[in-house]
Order: C-alpha cells, then sequence, then structure tokens
C-alpha cells in the first residue's frame, strides 16, 4: 500500500463536504428530479470517494471490491424479486384496499371497506 | 396417478395431473437411471485382492464428457417441465375467464365465511346467502373467489379442485374454478393459523342448478337478515 | 519452510496440561470448540428427536396419552411442530455440519495450528449455546413455546392475541436472532482461515472439499442472513413496540416477511447441503481409492448452486401472496438449479467408477446420502414446477420432500462424517459391526418413515394438522394405515439411535486405538497423531499436491499424503 | 495477544487477517442495512402519504451530522496514515478526534430524537417513523461500537501496540460513514 501516501486527505474532505452543500441545497429549487439527483446521486458519488480514497478499495486486493459488490448485487435482487407484491398498491388478481393514504385512524375504517367492498378491479 | 387417491371435480384438476405425470416420468426416469448406474458400480468395482483402484481425474474431455452429456440432456428435461408448469400456472392463477358467478371467501380465526349470490347471480345484493364452512356451487358453473383474511394468513385449499390460494390480510385476492361433478368434498385451512389451525375445516357441496336453487330458497330468507356486516363478523 | 509452533500457547488454556472442566469450557482450541458445538448438537437432537416422537404419535393415534409426554393439546402439537423444526435446522443442522466438522477440520486439513480468531471463535460458540438455552426457556415461559411454524410468518407472529403465545414467539425470534450473530462470527473465522491461514505449498484447489463447501457455505449464510436479521429486529419491534412494518392495518405488509425470511431461508437450504455434500466426497475418495472426478467442475457447479439460490427465493411463496407474473421467473430459476445439483450428483456416481470399494460404516453413510438425497433432489422438481405447487404447497408431499434433503445432510452426512473422523476426534475406532446395525436401522425406517408420507400429501392431506378425524377426506382407513406405518417407522429409528449412542460412549473408552492414519487417507489432519495435539503439529506440514491422489500409477502404496514430497 | 497463533499471522491471501476479517464483517452489514434499507424504499415507494411525516425531519440537524462523521472519517484516516509511519503517538491524537466526533453524533442525536419524541413522532406513531428510529438507531448502535473499539485501539495506539489496528477500525468506521452517507437523504432530504 503506496499510493495512498500520495491522496490527499483533507481535499477529498472538502470535496465531501462541497457535496454535501449540494445535496442540502438540492431540495431548494422545488424540483423532484433534481432533489432526487442531488440527493441519491451525490449520495452514491461521496460514498464512492469514501470507499476508494479512505478505505482504500482500489488498492486492496481485487477479490474486496468483489465481495462488497456481491453484496450489493444481492440486495438489488432482493429488492427486484419483492418490490413486485410487496411495493405495488394492486398486481395481477389482487389489490390492498386498505393502502390508500393510509393513516392509522382511517385504517380501521379502510379495512371494512377492504372486507365488504365494491368491487374495483375489473377484468 | 393423483386422481386414484383424490377425485378430480374441477375443469383444470386433469391439467395438474397430467403435470404431474409429466414430470414423474422425466424426473422419474433419471432417478431410475442413476440409481441404477450407481449400485451396479459399488456392486462391479468392490475391493478384490490383487486389483487396484484406477487414476481417473476427471478432467480430461473424453471422461467430462460422461457427465457433461447427461446434464444437458437434464437440461432438456428442466425445458419440458418449465413449459408445462408455466402454462398450466398461467391457466389457473394468472388468466382469468369471465365469471358465470362471485363468491366471497372471508377467512378468520377459526372458520369460513362464504356469501353465495342469491337467485338473482350477483353479489352484495340482499339475496345473499352467507354461510360458516359451507361453500354451496353449482356443477359446471364457472366462478370467481374473492378471497380476504380478518386477521392472519389463512389458506383456502380445495385437494378435489387441486386448488390452493392463501388469504392475506389486508388483500383481496381474486381466482377461479368450474365445479365438473357433484358431491361433497373437504375444504381446508393449509397455511397455520394458530391454536384452531385443524378446526378451519368446511365442506363444499357441489350441486346440480336445480339442488343449489332449492338450497337457495331455503336459505335465502334466512340469511337476508344476516348480511349485515356485524353479522358476518362473528 | 515449516514454521514450529511456540511450546506455550498463553491464548489456549485447557490444553494437554491444564485439566478440569472450567479450562475445558472456556478453552479457546478449535477442537474443543468444535466439541462443544457437537455435543451441543446432538443434545438438541435428542430433543427435536422426542419432539418428533411425540407429535409423530399424536398424528397416527389421535387422543392417545403418549408415553413420556402425556396428552397433545393443539397448542401444544403446534409449539412441537415449530420447534423441531427450528431446532432441527437451527440447532443441530448448522453447530454440527457447520461449526463442528468446521472448527476441527478447517485448521487441521489446511494445516495451521488454530482457527485465525480463537477468542472471536469461543465467543460465538458461547453465543449459540445462549441462544439454545433462550430457545428451551421459552417452553417455561407463560403461554408456552410459539407455535406458529418455523417460518414465523406474521400477523399471526407479530401479535399475541392471534398466537396467544406472546412471550414464546418474542424468546422465539431472539433466540433464532442469538444464533445468527454465533454463526456470523463462526463463518468469518471459516472464510478467513481458509482464505489466510493455508500450509504453505497449499494452493486454493488443494483444499480438500470438505473445506470448500464449509467455507461457500459461510459465504452464502453471510450474504444472505441481512434481510433476516433486520426482519427479525423488525418483527421483534412489532411485537412489543407496537410498530407496524407487517401490519396490513396500518400499512405494513406481512408478505414481506415473507421474502425477507425465504431470501435467507432458501440459501440457508443449501448452507446446510454444502457440508454434507463435502464429506460425502472426502469419504466416498477415501473408501473408493479414487481420485474425485473433475474436482473443478465441482467446485463451480457449487458456486453456481451458490449464486443461483439467491434468485429462487420465492418459489417458497407461489400461492401464499407473490405476484402471478412473479412466479413465473422463479420457477425457471428454480428448476435450473437441478442442474448443477445433478451434475454433483454425477460426479459422486462417476467418482465410484474404476474405484476399489470398501463398505465401511462412513462409505454406507456416504453413499445412502447419494442414494436418499436423489429421492429429495427429484421431489424438489414438482415443488419447484409452479403449476404442479398449487395442488403440492403445504402438503405431506413438501414434508416428505425437505425431510428427504434434510435427513441426508443432517443425519446421513453427519453420520458419515462423525463415524470417519471419529478415530481422529478420539483417538480410538468405532465398533464397525455395532455401527453397521445401526446404519442400517436408521436408514431403513427412514424410507419408510417418509414414502408413505409422499402418498399421503398426493392424497391432500395438509401440514401441522394434530388430528385428521376433523377432515372426512382424510379420515380414511388405509391413510390411518399409512399415519400409524411411518409413526412406528419413526420409533425403531430413534431407538435405533441408542445403538448408536452405546457404541460411541463404548468406542470412547475401549475402543481400539487408531494409528495416525487408519484409513490411509490423504488430507493433512490423518499426519498428526489421534487425537490431535494442542497446536495439532509440533511442526507445521508443507503441501506438495492436491488431497484426492489415490492409486496413482507406479507407486506401491495407493494413497500419496499431501504433505510426503515428491 | 502475545500467544496468537500461527494461523493469524498467515496471509496466503495477501490481505492481512485481520483487515481481511473487517471485510467480511462489512459485507456481512451490507446485507443488514440493505433489507432493512430495502424495505424502506419498497414502502417509501408505496406511500405518498409519508412524504408529510418526512417533512418533520430537521435537514439541518441531520446535515450537521454528515459533517461530523466525514470529519471524524478524515481524521480517522489521518490517524491510519500516522500509524503506517509508525507514529503512535499522533495516531493515538487523531484517533480521539475521531472518538469525539462519534460523541458529538451521539449527542446531538439524543437532542434531535428527545425533540421529535416530545413534538409526538414515536417510534410506533408511524410507519415512516418506524424505519426512521430503526435504521438510524441500528446506525447509532454501530457508532456506539465504533467509538468503544475506537477507545481501545487508541490507548494502545500510544504505546506504539498493535498499530495495525488504527486501520482496521478506520475501515469500520468509514463504512459507517458510508451508510449515514445514505441514510441521510433517505431520512432527510427526500421530502
Amino acid at each position: 500500500m503506496s499510493e495512498e501516501h500520495h491522496i490527499n486527505y483533507v481535499k477529498v474532505w472538502a470535496w465531501l463536504v462541497g457535496l454535501l452543500c449540494v445535496s442540502v441545497a438540492g431540495p431548494m429549487f422545488e424540483i423532484k428530479v433534481v432533489t432526487l439527483i442531488t440527493a441519491f446521486g451525490i449520495a452514491g458519488v461521496k460514498a464512492y470517494m469514501v470507499a476508494k480514497n479512505f478505505m482504500h478499495i482500489n488498492i486492496a486486493p481485487r477479490f474486496v471490491a468483489y465481495m462488497v459488490t456481491t453484496g450489493l448485487v444481492f440486495m438489488l435482487l432482493f429488492f427486484a424479486g419483492a418490490a413486485p407484491d410487496v411495493m405495488e398498491p394492486k398486481g395481477e388478481n389482487w389489490f390492498k384496499p386498505g393502502w390508500h393514504e393510509v393513516d392509522i385512524q382511517g385504517a380501521e375504517k379502510e379495512l371494512e371497506e377492504g372486507i365488504f367492498f365494491k368491487d374495483q378491479v375489473d377484468h | 396417478m393423483i386422481e386414484s387417491l383424490v377425485p378430480a371435480a374441477s375443469t383444470y384438476a386433469g391439467d395438474i395431473d397430467d403435470l404431474f405425470t409429466l414430470i414423474f416420468v422425466l424426473v422419474g426416469f433419471w432417478f431410475v437411471l442413476s440409481e441404477a448406474i450407481f449400485f451396479w458400480l459399488i456392486l462391479r468395482f468392490r475391493k478384490k485382492p490383487g486389483v487396484a483402484g484406477q487414476h481417473i481425474t476427471g478432467e480430461k474431455k473424453e471422461e467430462k464428457r460422461w457427465i457433461t452429456w447427461p446434464h444437458l440432456l437434464v437440461l432438456v428435461c428442466d425445458v419440458f417441465i418449465i413449459v408445462g408448469a408455466v402454462t398450466v400456472w398461467y391457466d389457473i392463477k394468472q388468466h382469468l375467464p369471465p365469471a358465470q358467478e362471485t363468491v366471497r371467501i372471508v377467512s378468520q380465526q377459526w372458520a369460513w365465511t362464504f356469501v353465495h349470490p342469491g337467485p338473482d347471480g350477483e353479489l352484495d345484493t340482499p339475496d345473499d346467502v352467507t354461510k360458516m364452512n359451507e361453500l354451496h356451487v353449482k356443477v359446471g358453473t364457472l366462478y370467481h373467489y374473492k378471497l380476504e383474511s380478518k386477521d392472519v394468513l389463512h389458506d383456502f385449499s380445495v385437494p378435489v379442485f387441486r386448488l390452493k390460494q392463501d388469504s392475506i390480510p389486508g388483500r383481496v385476492i381474486t381466482g377461479w374454478f368450474e365445479p365438473t361433478m357433484t358431491g361433497e368434498w373437504d375444504i381446508q385451512c393449509a397455511e397455520i393459523c394458530g391454536i384452531g389451525h385443524a378446526l378451519m375445516g368446511a365442506r363444499i357441496f357441489i350441486e346440480t342448478p336445480e339442488q343449489h336453487a332449492a338450497w337457495l330458497a331455503e336459505h335465502g330468507a334466512v340469511s337476508v337478515a344476516a348480511l349485515t356486516p356485524p353479522a358476518v363478523e362473528e | 519452510m515449516a514454521e514450529a509452533v511456540p511450546i506455550t500457547h498463553d491464548e489456549h488454556e485447557g490444553h494437554a496440561g491444564h485439566t478440569g472442566i472450567r479450562s475445558w469450557l472456556f478453552s479457546t482450541d478449535h477442537k474443543v470448540i468444535a466439541m462443544q458445538y457437537m455435543f451441543t448438537g446432538m443434545a438438541m437432537a435428542l430433543v427435536g428427536g422426542f419432539f418428533a416422537y411425540v407429535f409423530r404419535t399424536q398424528i397416527a393415534f389421535p387422543g392417545m396419552s403418549v408415553p413420556g409426554y402425556g396428552m397433545v393439546g393443539p397448542n401444544e402439537y403446534n409449539a412441537l411442530v415449530t420447534n423441531h423444526g427450528a431446532i432441527m435446522i437451527f440447532w443441530v443442522a448448522m453447530p454440527v455440519l457447520i461449526a463442528a466438522f468446521g472448527n476441527f477440520l478447517i485448521p487441521l486439513m489446511l494445516g495451521c495450528d488454530d482457527m485465525v480468531f480463537p477468542r472471536i471463535n469461543r465467543l460465538s460458540y458461547q453465543i449459540f449455546l445462549l441462544s439454545a438455552v433462550v430457545l428451551l426457556t421459552s417452553f417455561f415461559v407463560e403461554g408456552g413455546a410459539f407455535g406458529g411454524a418455523w417460518t414465523i410468518y406474521p400477523p399471526l407472529s407479530a401479535k399475541a392475541e392471534y398466537n396467544l403465545t406472546g412471550p414464546g414467539s418474542t424468546i422465539f425470534v431472539l433466540a433464532i436472532a442469538l444464533e445468527f450473530v454465533a454463526f456470523l462470527l463462526g463463518g468469518i473465522n471459516f472464510v478467513t482461515t481458509a482464505m489466510n491461514s493455508r500450509a504453505p505449498g497449499m494452493k486454493l484447489y488443494d483444499m480438500p472439499m470438505v473445506v470448500w463447501m464449509i467455507v461457500i457455505a459461510s459465504i452464502l449464510f453471510m450474504a444472505s442472513v441481512g434481510p433476516l436479521i433486520a426482519g427479525a429486529v423488525m418483527l421483534l419491534f412489532d411485537q412489543n413496540l407496537g410498530t407496524a412494518f407487517f401490519d396490513p392495518d396500518r400499512g405494513g405488509d406481512p408478505v414481506l416477511w415473507q421474502h425477507l425470511f425465504w431470501f435467507f431461508g432458501h440459501p440457508e437450504v443449501y448452507v446446510v447441503l454444502l457440508p454434507a455434500i463435502g464429506i460425502t466426497a472426502d469419504v466416498i475418495t477415501v473408501f473408493a481409492r479414487k481420485k474425485l472426478f473433475a474436482y473443478r467442475t465441482v467446485l463451480y457447479t457449487v458456486i453456481a448452486t451458490g449464486v443461483l439460490s439467491f434468485t429462487v427465493w420465492a418459489h417458497h411463496q407461489f400461492i401464499s401472496g407473490v405476484d402471478p407474473r412473479m412466479a413465473h421467473v422463479f420457477t425457471v430459476t428454480t428448476l435450473l438449479i437441478s442442474i448443477p445439483i445433478a451434475e454433483m450428483m454425477f460426479v459422486f456416481i462417476a467418482t465410484l467408477y474404476g474405484g476399489s470399494i470398501t463398505l465401511s460404516t462412513p462409505m454406507l453413510w456416504a453413499l445412502s446420502f447419494i442414494a436418499t438425497f436423489l429421492i429429495g433432489g427429484v421431489t424438489g422438481i414438482f415443488l419447484g414446477a409452479s403449476g404442479e405447487d398449487i395442488y403440492m404447497h403445504d402438503t405431506y408431499f413438501v414434508l416428505a420432500h425437505f425431510h428427504y434433503t434434510f435427513y441426508p445432510i443432517a443425519i446421513v452426512g453427519t453420520f458419515a462424517g462423525l463415524t470417519y473422523w471419529f478415530p481422529k476426534m478420539f483417538g480410538r475406532m468405532m465398533d464397525d459391526r455395532l455401527g453397521k446395525v445401526h446404519f442400517w436401522l436408521s436408514i431403513i425406517p427412514f424410507n419408510m418413515i417418509f414414502l408413505p408420507l409422499f402418498v399421503l400429501g398426493l392424497a391432500g392431506q395438509q401440514r401441522r394438522i394434530y388430528d385428521y378425524t376433523l377432515f372426512p377426506d382424510l379420515d380414511l382407513p388405509w391413510m390411518w394405515a399409512l399415519r400409524q406405518l411411518a409413526t412406528i417407522s419413526l420409533w425403531v429409528m430413534l431407538g435405533a439411535q441408542l445403538i448408536f449412542l452405546y457404541n460411541f460412549f463404548k468406542s470412547l473408552v475401549s475402543g481400539e486405538k487408531a494409528g495416525k492414519n487408519p484409513w490411509k487417507a490423504n488430507t493433512l489432519e490423518w499426519t498428526t497423531e489421534s487425537p490431535p495435539p494442542h497446536g495439532n503439529w509440533s511442526e507445521l506440514p508443507t503441501v506438495y499436491r492436491g488431497p484426492y491422489e489415490y492409486s496413482v500409477e507406479g507407486r506401491d502404496e495407493d494413497y500419496w499424503p499431501q504433505n510426503e514430497p515428491a | 495477544m502475545s500467544g496468537r497463533p500461527i494461523a493469524t499471522t498467515r496471509s496466503a491471501s495477501g490481505m492481512p487477517t485481520g483487515l481481511l476479517a473487517v471485510w467480511w464483517v462489512i459485507v456481512s452489514e451490507i446485507v443488514i442495512f440493505g433489507g432493512l434499507l430495502g424495505s424502506y424504499i419498497m414502502y417509501r415507494l408505496a406511500h405518498d402519504a409519508w412524504t408529510a411525516e418526512a417533512a418533520h425531519t430537521n435537514t439541518w440537524i441531520g446535515a450537521f451530522n454528515t459533517l461530523v462523521l466525514l470529519s471524524s472519517s478524515l481524521a480517522a484516516v489521518l490517524a491510519h496514515r500516522a500509524a503506517e509511519a509508525g507514529d503512535g503517538r499522533k495516531a493515538h491524537h487523531l484517533l480521539w478526534w475521531t472518538f469525539a466526533g462519534g460523541v458529538t453524533f451521539l449527542c446531538v442525536k439524543a437532542v434531535e430524537w428527545s425533540i421529535e419524541i416530545r413534538a409526538g413522532y414515536t417510534l410506533a406513531s408511524n410507519t415512516f417513523w418506524s424505519f426512521y428510529y430503526t435504521a438510524a438507531g441500528l446506525h447509532a448502535l454501530h457508532v456506539l461500537a465504533g467509538i468503544i473499539i475506537i477507545a481501545i485501539v487508541a490507548r494502545s495506539a500510544i504505546r506504539n501496540l498493535e498499530l495495525h489496528r488504527v486501520e482496521l477500525i478506520g475501515v469500520y468506521w468509514h463504512f459507517v460513514d458510508v451508510v449515514w452517507i445514505f441514510l441521510f437523504p433517505l431520512l432527510y432530504i427526500a421530502k
């Protein structure tokens, strides 16, 4: 591990703080797309910078990067497999009557409606 | 094969039994073959005085093909099974043929509530007939069921239909079946639902249209009162 | 080349010299920890087996007062079934196959003196022991043990008014969470040891299969258990702090738990399968005096299985809530898994070709693993096929299927390994004749238990019912005959285990002394004394070749130890 | 640990055993947080109503905590460099800065939570808040564990002992930092 000594850590840190400011400023434009990019795009960049410059993942043996990527890929798999029925309020031949603007008070009432509902899915 | 154990009383019971036979034949072939070779090798290569084992790495191509070819053939069989499984699944669970009548099935700890459409054939009308643990259907009629649960997971299972569907609280699940022969059989709860899981048996009565009409006439009047939600709650 | 082991390991209490139960309990020596895992696992196996005896008797003779237990109520029945499953998988299969064999074999087979983190290793066992105790306490709390199946599906598990075992269900989730922590610590230890501490000259491809398998299993476990740990926290909060993660009335979704659970639950099957496969590979090669057929192919198929196993979990949920369109994807991936597994079986069969087979007790177990696991494998195809699962799901067919996988794994695999490494573990040979009697009295009743259950499953008998007289269609005489046949076979099989226990302890004290290498095997553990001294070798070995060089032409010996210079 | 087994001193993989283990810990942590945050994202996308709830989180406190963690990470990595140079005393000082960062983070969290709980946003009031407290709480536990280990490592570092541990705890600390980098937009910014 030698190259790391050429990294100017303070500079990296300054960059991270700068990006932090951007992500905080993002929502002030009140544009959803901008917010998403500034929030999560920048989070990704920041995470990469920390991993590369502070954790030295690029200097460590290659398999470390593989290990981490595998973990992340499996999480994407999990999301892809679970989202179609956990995230959706309605799917093929099923729907969740209680899932419109759920709040604690309304929930019971909505579930009752769910149980004696007027057919909402039409096939 | 399954039919010799349980009668097949729905339009798609036959498909499932055929799929079973298909898989049984394909898989059975490989099973018998490999077990036969396996035991033959054990007998053939028992330790004999003066006969040493051979040094085979299995890394050479001509050796490897002894396992490569079989497993490619297994892959072919898999394709057939996948095609069969996917088509059967699509017909039963995904594709909904238009309904002639619709029943609502509400599961709770530990009983089934079946809401039958009354003589007018429409659900959620005053003449609906609500019954606990008794589902009455007409033979040769295509039913949709609306499956709901009040508390925990249950599973609406009718072995003679080869039908199973979990009921999930907070979801309304629609499915279909079409009875093909008259009779009286079990409805099970096939998802553990607490202490009374074993008590969640119900009966399905598949009747001729005449019998069904008679049954409706008999119970319709009573259950108009019982239709109001509180009555179903109990 | 070889490093000399320092005489005094002050990290290593409880080695030769120190005696007494305390130093044994708190030892950091990998062999001692392996034995602790082994005996804890065996004890839990007796508990799980007793549960099976109780509820099988209740199924076959409902309402009869079970000798040694008494009447079985529905709530007790559910609790027994639930905990039988949880115990056999989490407190028997995993500790014995992964932790016990892993701890004992990895350092010995890699030619090093201990695990890389002995104290973490000890901590992992202590947490595991704690988890076992915690689980058992749930039988003595108010309301009794949790009875909602080992899959702990909410809302049943989340609300006390549904499961009526409030404290029990919380303790159950806690125990499982603790057990996961123990195996995370252990797994990190195994993987790091195998990656870093191999003997000089030992390449990755020189590692014995069983080490590879335990390492891959540990990796699978680490990569899959995370979501369930998160899920366990969420469930505990739902149970005790009034959150609504899985409560549909308040915006949660019970199906999320099923995904969190099975994303771990399916790889878990391979986590316990792989060590058994590895043990089989090692035993077969030794007693067939054959090189393992296509070593690398086996390895690649196993890795393929491991990766695939992360893409198939929802086949457990075909009819329990997963969207119908998703079922197609999971059917395809599920049936694809049959390819690597089939290839694995073919490899084992091919390994027998041209061998010189001795049917010793370990060999019998290893061979019967292949013969019976094949049944478990092929019946899995029926359930993986979504269309067929509509009928099969949650019937006794499923139950028989996974017992045909788990029994070969957890019982047959364990006995293969135990009878094979017993001389190395305790320095004495086991009685071969008693061993064979035990084998036949275990394997024949096992098949007589579960083959009838396949038929009952096809006849539509659903699971977790304590009294089938409640279902007219399942109340037929021939069905009762099959149920009773299964139960009586179970009694025989459990009885046969007494033969093993007798043999085990008799051989422990009076078995004939085993030399360094009674089986004439290649792997490194056989190059040290039996049982290995503290630090394993006075001088750590160096490796010159792979583990499976048997019957090499032009040698008068038909084996070639890994550490023997060319 | 004078009696460290020879096994621990070997490194066939070309990576020191301790560091390798830390990376495996991180992988298993990734899937733990991944499962939790994955569930959160699914629910969040399903319930627009949560935007209203999320509006009550305080972006500025979150941003300040991010700044604190980033800075403590800087101190940690500088400590690692010092340790590699063999300067245990300097590593020791820098580690205490990291420690201070961790403590500050936890104190700020405590204040923030007490404000929110007093405002009536408790663990059980809504599933958004359930996730908010669960995810942030799980992360806070990692911070807590981190600072304890940092204290231990720093104490041995000043005596120039076990300097390799400075890198290990550093890598772990950066991971905790990265987790927060994702928690911050998920819980505070997306409104």
